[in-house]
């Protein structure tokens, strides 16, 4: 027997029941092609949405909450920012350049379809380790494919993040985050109003590409044999989309467009649907008129495809002939291939025929939503109990030399230097120091971004572990001067349907959740990436933040890694503990150890410390946040970029590597007030010589460090 | 020593698959008044040069090579011809 | 005195470099490719990006645009020709600069600062610099390895047209501070007369302590000094 | 309407000038194993697709397409063939 259609979709017998129901009858192939796309997991967040709404979303600055394409918030002077992010794992697994590129372009997208300029970008990627071939592979084919997309565009990647884990071998982590600006006015949404308003489809001619694609891939686990999907894949174009936002902008500028929406999974079905129930209206669609790559594709396939660099815009008829003009003069296809009309019916034609007639909203809104079981995993009990066996003593010289020689802990610039990261000439602060600070010019303003995770730590308990990220995240915009200011979230989660991930992504958005109230901190968005899981093995749960801050007003001259100077003393602000190793990258990379509890976070004191850290911005040459590595590595990266020594203070070696949370340090002229008495301080040392001292607990030159440090990603690649 | 053996490797993107660059080209032409011009293909050509005698056996190895490193199975074909 | 600046589909640096002659005084402009006189500027810039996608050749489609064939005019008669990144990289398709760019040696993107010597003041870009001075600007590219047969660079470098060099901090000219390989580490040239002048790395990015450097300015007063006095 | 005419373009580095692909892939290839391997010279296949039926002026306007846009005399020769 045959297997019905709808299974062949990834729908299953309940969901393709409820479809009959809506419509009063069997749907079409068509119609059917389009349920199964836009009720898949990637599109409907049906196992995440009753979650989700935990997250706090409101604060007076926020002008659109989750739910649209991008958050977005005003930063006052009639400025306002639109921010999302986005992943693209598995497609990045079948073709890691394609994969990572078309990623870059579908999150712009996002972001111009509001009306914003696209004026930066940040990636968060996971690997597995660098020893594979294959992980090789996989981790210089997305930083090819982010630098290739996104240079060509035309927009700077500031930042970003990166972890190796043997969980990442066979599903890589590819989450890229996008900020953009625009003016009050320039706002548009979705929202397709007024009967007999023309929807025009700009961009690229629409191909078979990703049929059965980003939707489909990302909505189901990866088997051995995954092969077979890889027709699918997506060529992106950088300089289309180049074309298409410079398009677009200017349509926005000449107040041309009622609405827009980018088109991504599910492509001109999502698109459609989603602009007439944004607007209580219906439309029709008339396929005929679409500008096809291929030859004898089905109305389903015209429908489903994801072909890139697409945008929908609903227009007034009066305006057709300027918008056309319009495209005309940026290089871009454009074609008429629709009407809003009365009622809330999409009806789309093909040849003379209508192949789908179906309420709207039902596409975006009558997804199924399922409560799935949760259950806390019992082998946590055995994992928390087992601590880490801590040496009495060691050297911390050579110990530091294996920390700073992790791809992760070590110089990524063989990462963001193929990244550009100065186009726009706003970049005050790059990568390579904590968060990135860009100004907003014109005004006095800076606004931040880090984007922060740690999949290992939320292994170990993802509640604090989710909420310890967001506290660093605000930490890592805090040191260049910044304000937290609104978060959108990634999270990366295994198969929903065992029980047991579910716990994790309960757990994390709580975590996360409460982390964001704390700080007072909206999450203006988000996306939700299941089924990472390979062969059965799902991924460690890992949330990533993406966390805005604003700097207003920005510092005259933010403080920077390379700022610390022969003579200056260097303080720590922030709690200090000695005992937080559960986690802890002197756990992974000398003892092999990857288990006990992460500490818990302190809302109160993680909020003074910001603001410490925000306002020092504003004085210190040099204010850095202490995480992976602890005070040692906090340490060696601030001399080793400053070029100078520094001689410690003695104290236990745990200080120097535990990663209890909430803490940075400080290079400043002695005799500096600090002014921190509602917080724990001390002075860790004085910087000057040729070396990093620990005092008893040894030292290592300088110069040696350095030279592990910047080859710890380069060395791994030969 | 002998005469290295060489072979012409070409690289082609899988048919179906967009094409950016060849579309590019193809208007570029078409501009420059070429108007007959009806499509442009963008692919490698990779000329490899081996030590050794055996061209049997370095006509199997340059198609390893093609697997492993000079094309992309995923979206690439690619041929290989002694030159 | 107005400067235009030449805009590709696919260009980008095209707002940072009106931005930067700006905190110079210059007034600017940019013109779309389409456009194909220029007789209201004293000077025109092509600057950086990504025209035509750099699909097929770096610069090869963008030569054809109309807006070329009046800057091949008025490249004769001594007019001010600036030339960064991906323009330098148009400018040697139209020939009007010698040589070609390729792909850096190890075949990743570069942005980062690097170090460049003054060699000549033969140009427009380098008149008001000094030779031997020592520059930190920031470059960004993908194929900014600057190759030419042996007797074109021979003549280059005879005529005094290498205008820049990469080199160390201290500036020395090394091949370790040759960061994409360029022959004889080459980072800027100009034509015969000296008014059409390529340059890889990007002054506009270097023209504000706040954005790490100011060294890029020199260069592009050069430049606008140029302008001003072919506007007379 | 008939067929389109195809002619293959070879698009070449010429010798002498440097083949960043060309070195960085003989390296990669050698690191892989294969040290038999003592050069490699990257360049494009490009395809070109044009209505009409008359081959020998559509070869020619082709060599023509070459001189002006597919190819830099500078750095690079060619060759046109006819599919
Ligand atoms: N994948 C990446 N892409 C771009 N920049 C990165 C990437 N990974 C790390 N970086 C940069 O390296 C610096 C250090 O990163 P990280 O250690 O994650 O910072 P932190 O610990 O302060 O969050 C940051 O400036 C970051 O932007
Ligand atoms: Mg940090």
């Amino acid at each position: 027997m045959t297997e019905p259609a709808h299974r062949t979709l990834g729908m299953t017998d309940d969901e393709y029941a409820r479809v009959v129901e809506i419509l009063g009858r069997e749907p079409e192939p068509a119609e059917l092609a389009m349920y199964s796309v836009m009720w898949s997991e990637h599109c409907s967040y049906k196992s995440s949405k009753p979650w989700l709404r935990r997250f706090p979303t409101e604060a007076p600055w926020v002008v659109l909450g989750p739910g649209e394409n991008a958050g977005v918030v005003d930063i006052g002077d009639d400025w306002l920012v639109a921010l999302r992010i986005e992943s693209h794992n598995h497609p990045s697994f079948v073709e890691p350049y394609q994969g990572a590129a078309t990623g870059v372009g579908g999150i712009l997208r996002d972001i111009f379809t509001m009306g914003a300029r696209p004026v930066g970008l940040w990636d968060a990627l996971r690997f597995g380790p660098l020893s594979d071939p294959s992980n090789r592979y996989l981790f210089s084919g997305v930083v090819h494919g982010i630098a290739g997309y996104g240079n060509a565009v035309g927009v700077p990647t500031l930042g970003g993040e990166i972890e190796f884990a043997d969980c990442f071998s066979k599903n890589p982590l590819v989450n890229v985050m996008a900020l953009g600006l625009m003016r009050r006015d320039q706002l548009v949404t979705r929202a397709a109003v007024g009967e007999g308003n023309i929807a025009v489809l700009l961009g690229s001619a629409t191909g078979r590409d990703g049929i059965g694609g980003a939707s489909i891939l990302a909505s189901a686990s990866f088997e051995e044999g995954s092969e077979t999907k890889r027709p699918s894949v997506q060529i992106g174009d950088p300089f289309e989309e180049k074309k298409l936002i410079e398009a677009c902008l200017e349509l926005y500028e000449r107040g041309l467009v009622v609405a827009i929406q980018d088109l991504g999974a599910a492509g001109i079905s999502c698109a459609t649907s989603e602009c007439a129930a944004a607007g209580g209206m219906g439309m029709t669609v008339d396929l005929d008129a679409v500008h096809l790559r291929e030859e004898a594709m089905t109305p389903g396939e015209i429908l489903m495809s994801e072909s890139q660099e697409r945008m929908l815009a609903i227009v007034a008829p009066d305006d057709v002939d300027e918008v056309l003009a319009l495209a005309h003069k940026w290089e871009i296809d454009a074609t008429t291939i629709g009407v809003i009309t009365g009622g809330d019916t999409l009806e789309v034609r093909h040849r003379g025929e209508i192949v789908a007639a179906v309420p709207a909203a039902s596409l975006s809104e009558d997804a199924p939503v399922y409560h799935r079981g949760v259950e806390r995993p019992a082998y946590l009990d055995a994992v928390w109990a087992d601590e880490a066996t801590l040496p009495a003593g060691l050297d911390l010289g050579s110990t530091l030399l294996r920390l700073l020689d992790d791809p992760a802990l070590g110089d990524r610039s063989w990462i963001f230097q193929q990244y550009d990261h100065m186009l726009f000439l706003d970049t005050v602060v790059g990568p390579g120091n904590d968060g990135s600070l860009m100004r907003v010019k014109g005004t006095d303003k800076g606004l931040a971004v880090s984007t922060d995770g740690d999949a290992l730590r939320c292994s170990l308990d993802p509640r604090r572990g989710a909420a310890r990220i967001v506290y660093e995240a605000a930490l890592n915009v805090a040191v260049t001067g910044a304000a937290p200011y609104a978060v959108v979230d990634n999270l990366n989660f295994g198969n929903p349907e065992k029980p047991a991930v579910m716990w994790q992504f309960a757990e994390t958005v709580e975590g996360m959740a409460e982390a964001c109230e704390r700080l007072g901190v909206p999450v203006v968005g988000g996306n939700v990436s299941f089924y990472n899981e390979t062969d059965g093995v799902d991924i460690s749960p890992t949330p990533v933040v993406g966390m805005l801050g604003l700097a207003d007003p920005m510092p005259q001259l933010p403080p920077r890694l390379d700022r610390a100077e022969a003579g200056m003393e260097l303080w720590l602000i922030g709690p200090e503990r000695g005992d937080d190793f559960a986690g802890s990258a002197y756990c992974r990379i000398v003892l092999e150890h990857r288990c006990g509890r992460p500490a818990e976070p302190d809302p109160d004191v993680a909020r003074r410390v910001v603001e410490h850290a925000a306002r020092l911005a504003h004085i210190a040459p040099v204010v850095h946040d202490v995480s992976s590595g602890g005070i040692a590595v906090a340490v060696a990266e601030v001399a080793i970029r400053s070029g100078v020594g520094v001689r410690l203070d003695n104290g236990d070696w745990r200080l120097l590597l535990d990663e209890s949370p909430h803490r940075f340090v400080v290079a400043v002229e002695p005799g500096t007030d600090l002014d921190v008495s509602d917080v724990a301080s001390r002075r860790l040392g004085v910087f000057g010589g040729d070396r990093l001292d620990f005092g008893r607990w040894g030292t290592v030159g300088l110069s040696e460090a350095s030279r592990v440090w910047r080859q710890a990603i380069p060395r791994r690649l030969g | 020593m002998s005469e290295p053996v060489r072979f012409r490797v070409r690289v082609m993107r899988k048919a179906g698959l967009a094409d950016p660059e060849g579309a590019t080209t193809t208007k570029a032409l078409r501009d420059l008044g070429y108007t007959e011009v009806t499509a442009v293909h963008f692919g490698r050509d990779i000329v490899v040069e081996l030590a050794g005698d055996d061209v049997a056996a370095a006509e199997a190895r340059v198609h390893e090579m093609c697997e492993r490193l000079l094309a992309n199975p995923v979206i690439e074909d690619f041929t290989v011809e002694r030159l | 005195m107005k400067i235009a600046v030449a805009v590709f589909p696919g260009s980008n640096c095209e707002h940072d470099v009106e931005h930067a002659l700006g905190l110079l005084g210059a007034d600017v402009e940019l013109m779309w490719h389409q456009e194909d006189d220029l007789s209201e500027f004293s000077a025109v810039v092509l600057p950086g990006g990504f025209a035509h996608g750099d699909y097929l050749r770096t610069g090869a489609i963008a030569r054809f645009s109309p807006i070329m064939d009046e800057v091949s005019r008025l490249a004769e008669g001594g007019f001010p020709i600036l030339g960064i990144c991906n323009g330098f990289q148009i400018l040697c398709e139209a020939d009007l600069l010698p040589g070609a760019l390729v792909a850096n040696r190890d075949l990743n993107f570069i942005c980062s600062m690097v170090h460049v010597r003054v060699e000549s003041t033969a140009g427009v870009l380098t008149r008001d610099a000094e030779v031997g001075q020592v520059l930190r600007i920031p470059l960004n590219s993908y194929e900014g390895n600057f190759v030419a047969d042996a007797a074109t660079l021979d003549e280059l470098e005879a005529s005094g047209r290498v205008l820049l060099r990469y080199c160390d901090p201290a500036g020395n000219v090394t091949d370790e501070a040759n960061p994409n390989g360029s022959a004889r580490n080459i980072a800027a040239i100009a034509d015969p007369g000296g008014n059409v002048v390529g340059i890889m790395p990007h002054p506009e990015r270097a023209a504000e302590d706040v954005l790490g450097s100011s060294d890029g300015r020199v260069l592009l007063a050069s430049f606008v000094h140029a302008a001003e006095e072919a506007s007379r």
